[in-house]
């Protein structure tokens, strides 16, 4: 039986408390999304600035769980400063991370045959990991990130 | 008669149950009610012993199946004071049944201009299929405001009843537990050549209902919120209005006869019942209604609302300001739903504590985004009440509350 | 592997039961099927330990619901070869999935002119819908017409499929037991750049599906045929189909926002999936496909073929000319469902006979009155065979056909 | 346990195996109505001619079962030569002896509040009494009798 302390790691709460790169950037330059968390009605927003194919900001605003505002935090820490590869490289790490569980709960990236492996090398971001004993806050923790490619994907388009 | 809390405690099984190593608190019948061991029995009974396809077969089991659903048709009717069983149509859930209306009156009966008139407490049920209704035929979808305290603002109904056509409400809100005057509403709706639409979802299981009294000419609810299984829900509405709607989904039971170049739909309800009805559904929501009716629905009732008041005032006591509950205050204006702000804690994480103390709360916007924006929170932690609950489940909500308080406290 | 078929009857309870003192000899499960007792039970553990809404709650029992009902969407795709439970959505029976497509797909892309091509043995689920599409827009509802022995007659499809924007059929006859070949009528409806909707209602109980194998686009099943609950029923459609589709009924679960002015659909398969899902109906589906599979399709299907040739044969001896069976011949190309003629005697009065000893049979159109016209008879008594009957039940019935001949004997 | 001796009585049997006024009468002067039992696709058509107020000739085409036809045919000896109001009567001293269990199987006629009297007074057609017995087949017995009813109705329009 999953524990409090199996979801609000000390890490977590820290992000949650002092959340980093909080704010807005203007659009354009900044590339933007908007993301709902169905669940619980959340939105966020998530700007991105680019230098070429380097991120060199991003924000976050909008209101959100504890897990929603941490993970998103902690993403922000993670990304700026990598290319959109590296970063869509993290993302996908992050997800399958959170995917154990996943399938079946989000509409938007599940497949039948849920791999059951754990990336390794996201530091931080594995204190997230206990989310997916939680299967209704995976939606919370992926929130952020989902929102941050949607704002890549305008990059693309 | 009063409630024997207890007793009624010990005919729902799943609250026997613990959760994280505590008996479970169950405070999410707003959502979806437990269900009492007689009416699973009643479905287990009829898949044991007399499970057939309904209406069409000549032999003993099918008639006895026809039999006993349309039974339950017949006991749900008079629940909720309808004179006639045929005024009852079976749907898979209350949202089927709002959207039967937009689709089959409304389609018909709305053009461009129009207005159909909700109130601002409405659940998504009660609103998107106007939305849709004003994307493809270009009604118009009104708001009726609310008051500081979550109640609606009718001080300028004359004025928004201009051009109505339907006016569509919620007779409890999901959210805040206010009860509208539906009554009024309805009068005055067809004070003005309108019709009056009632979801009832969150009225029927804990209030006794008659549609005459209420004076709508629809009224949807749904089986799973009133002791009932999933997969059924309710369309009662007025035999002249029902009589004269063209059928809404095709296909079997709902027609006299089919021709390679037509079809000739069938008498109500069936002409809205396409398809093999939900049977052991049916079944099971007849018995959760002869459960409501043994103990009573004034009784049940009263209940709920010298809960809800112990629920106000010792919370109030306990968390004074740090507590935020929406909605009225006079319990007699409203059900036992509880909208809770503690702090600045986000409904998710104070959900997430509350669990572990074996407390289930909804956390979120209990699909009323509108409402919720009116109300300035994106989320609220919801504990609502239903026949089962008892002081002491008030009492564990505070104690858990208590838990969250010191665990966020930072 | 072989089905033991002794072992399987014990499974269902009903099949236990007596009726007018004879034991039941159920033969009506075109209609609806039993239920084993591992479906039932799946239904009463998820109402007496985890019963709770369903997305929305973050409380440990809300969750294993949530993960329970999503669970049975993958069992159930998996069931008929999707690659991606998304494309699996729950409707309450195969008429609504059906109108879901009709008003979903249909009013969005087809326009007046555009023709529909159905097949003269299709159920009133896969001919109302289209009906009111030509009522409403003034499309062209085409038949493919039929052979001598009740098979689709398509030395014209050419012909018939000139502007045909979708081909609608049944997999397998509810009145003949016949087996369209679905795979070429699917692969000429693309071939002219046209979708083709199966309709699997009695073909996925009975037959190992596969959708890439079928090559449809569409396919409509419903759950009380197949060993499952009432109340539920299932579309599956193409990812991109659906994704493309708009909403269809509107309410909670199928919105990402809801605005005053509007709302923002939901991705699928929930975008379709308004109001409470049927829950207890999904983790019952989920059973029921868990206990097919435990058997196996392939014997399953063998099983029936077997019992088929039996019935077939051993009624033609038994009644030569008296006894008229509609449909093919060869039960390599038929499911087994046997519609009888007993010479002039009318269908409701056979089936009463046969009631009295023990024997259920259907009597009536089985809501397919197109059919019925193209073969000349206004009702048939059905018998319909599945995975628990066996050649005594074949005896019985001709035992009672017998009674029934001598009683009627004038 | 009801048996088939319950429903199919000798008269009853005579009716369908001779059934009495089969035929069409030439509309107008007569009135028609056409009748379908939805459950198991039985159509009737039932003629009426009248002469004032008086019902001269009543003829029956179509197919059904022994309840059904046998249930009409004998309709017809017991309207012939009554007036409108006398045929009406008898009507509903018929349909309320159906009607026992009729309510929830019916579409048309029946009350949430059934009265269990059975109506004494007509003759042969008590024979039907014991389809009560027997639900679904209520619609069978009953349908030649709502379509003569609906031809009535003709002739008030
Ligand atoms: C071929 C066929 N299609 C569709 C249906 C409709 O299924 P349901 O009544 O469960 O919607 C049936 C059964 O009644 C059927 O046999
Ligand atoms: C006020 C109100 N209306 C409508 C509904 C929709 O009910 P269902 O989801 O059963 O269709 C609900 C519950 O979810 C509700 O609370």
């Amino acid at each position: 039986m999953p524990g409090l302390e199996d979801l609000y790691r000390e890490v977590i709460l820290d992000h949650y408390r002092n959340p980093r790169n909080r704010g807005e950037l203007e659009t354009p330059p900044a590339l933007m999304a908007e993301g709902f968390n169905p669940l619980c009605g959340d939105e966020v927003k998530v700007y991105v600035q680019l230098d070429g194919d380097t991120i060199t900001d991003v924000r976050i605003s909008g209101q959100g769980c504890s897990i929603s505002q941490s993970s998103a935090s902690m993403m922000t820490t993670v990304v700026i400063g990598r290319t959109i590869d590296e970063a869509r490289g993290t993302l996908r790490s992050f997800k399958q991370m959170m995917s154990i569980h996943e399938h079946g709960l989000d509409g938007q990236d599940s497949a039948l045959d849920g791999s059951t492996e754990v990336p390794s090398g996201l530091g931080d971001l594995e204190a997230l990991r206990g989310v997916v004993k939680f299967p209704v806050r995976i939606k919370c923790a992926t929130l952020g990130w989902n929102t941050f490619d949607q704002a890549l994907a305008e990059a693309d388009s | 008669m009063s409630l024997d809390v207890a007793a009624v405690k010990a005919d729902f099984p799943l609250l026997a149950r613990e959760v994280h190593g505590t008996p479970i608190v169950y405070l999410d019948s707003g959502a979806t009610s437990q269900k009492p061991r007689a009416v699973l029995d009643a479905m287990n009974r009829y898949y044991e012993t007399i499970n057939a396809n309904v209406h069409r077969g000549a032999y003993h089991i099918a008639e006895l199946a026809t039999i006993a659903s349309e039974d339950a048709r017949r006991t749900v009717a008079r629940f909720i004071g309808a004179g006639d069983e045929h005024e009852l149509v079976f749907t898979k859930n209350a949202t089927e049944a709002i959207n039967l209306v937009a689709h089959s009156w409304g389609r018909t009966n709305l053009t461009e201009g129009d207005v159909v008139l909700l109130s601002l407490l409405e659940h998504h049920a009660n609103i998107v299929p106007w939305h849709q209704l004003a994307e493809e035929r270009g009604i118009e979808v009104r708001w009726i405001p609310l008051t500081d305290d979550g109640c609606l603002d009718l001080t300028d109904l004359d004025h928004l009843l201009d051009g109505v056509k339907l006016v569509a409400v919620t007779a409890v809100s999901n959210v805040t537990g206010a009860i509208p005057p539906v009554r009024q509403l309805a009068d005055a709706a067809h004070a003005v050549g309108a019709l009056c639409l009632v979801d009832g979802s969150q009225y029927v299981p804990h209030l006794a209902t008659d549609v005459t009294e209420l004076g709508c000419d629809f009224l949807a609810f749904t089986g799973h919120k009133m002791c009932g299984p999933t997969g059924i829900g309710m369309l009662w509405g007025r035999r002249e209005l029902l009589d004269a709607m063209p059928p809404f989904l095709g296909g079997g039971e709902m027609i006299l006869d089919v021709r390679r170049d037509g079809f000739t739909p069938n008498v109500v309800p069936w002409r809205f019942e396409a398809g093999t009805p939900p049977i052991a559904e049916m079944i099971g929501i007849g018995a959760a209604v002869d459960y409501l009716e043994g103990l009573g629905m004034d009784a049940v009732r009263k209940h709920e609302v010298s809960l809800t008041d112990y629920a106000l005032r010792t919370l109030g006591d306990r968390f004074g300001d740090d507590l935020l509950i929406h909605g009225p205050t006079d319990t007699t204006h409203r059900g036992g739903i509880l909208s809770m702000c503690l702090r600045d804690i986000h409904a998710h994480d104070l959900s997430q504590v509350l669990d572990q103390h074996g407390v289930c709360v909804r956390a979120g916007h209990h699909c009323a985004k509108p409402l919720m924006r009116e109300l300035g929170v994106t989320s609220t932690s919801r504990a609502s009440l239903y026949l089962y609950n008892d002081e002491s489940d008030i009492d564990a909500l505070g104690d858990a509350l208590d838990e969250a308080a010191r665990f966020f406290d930072f």
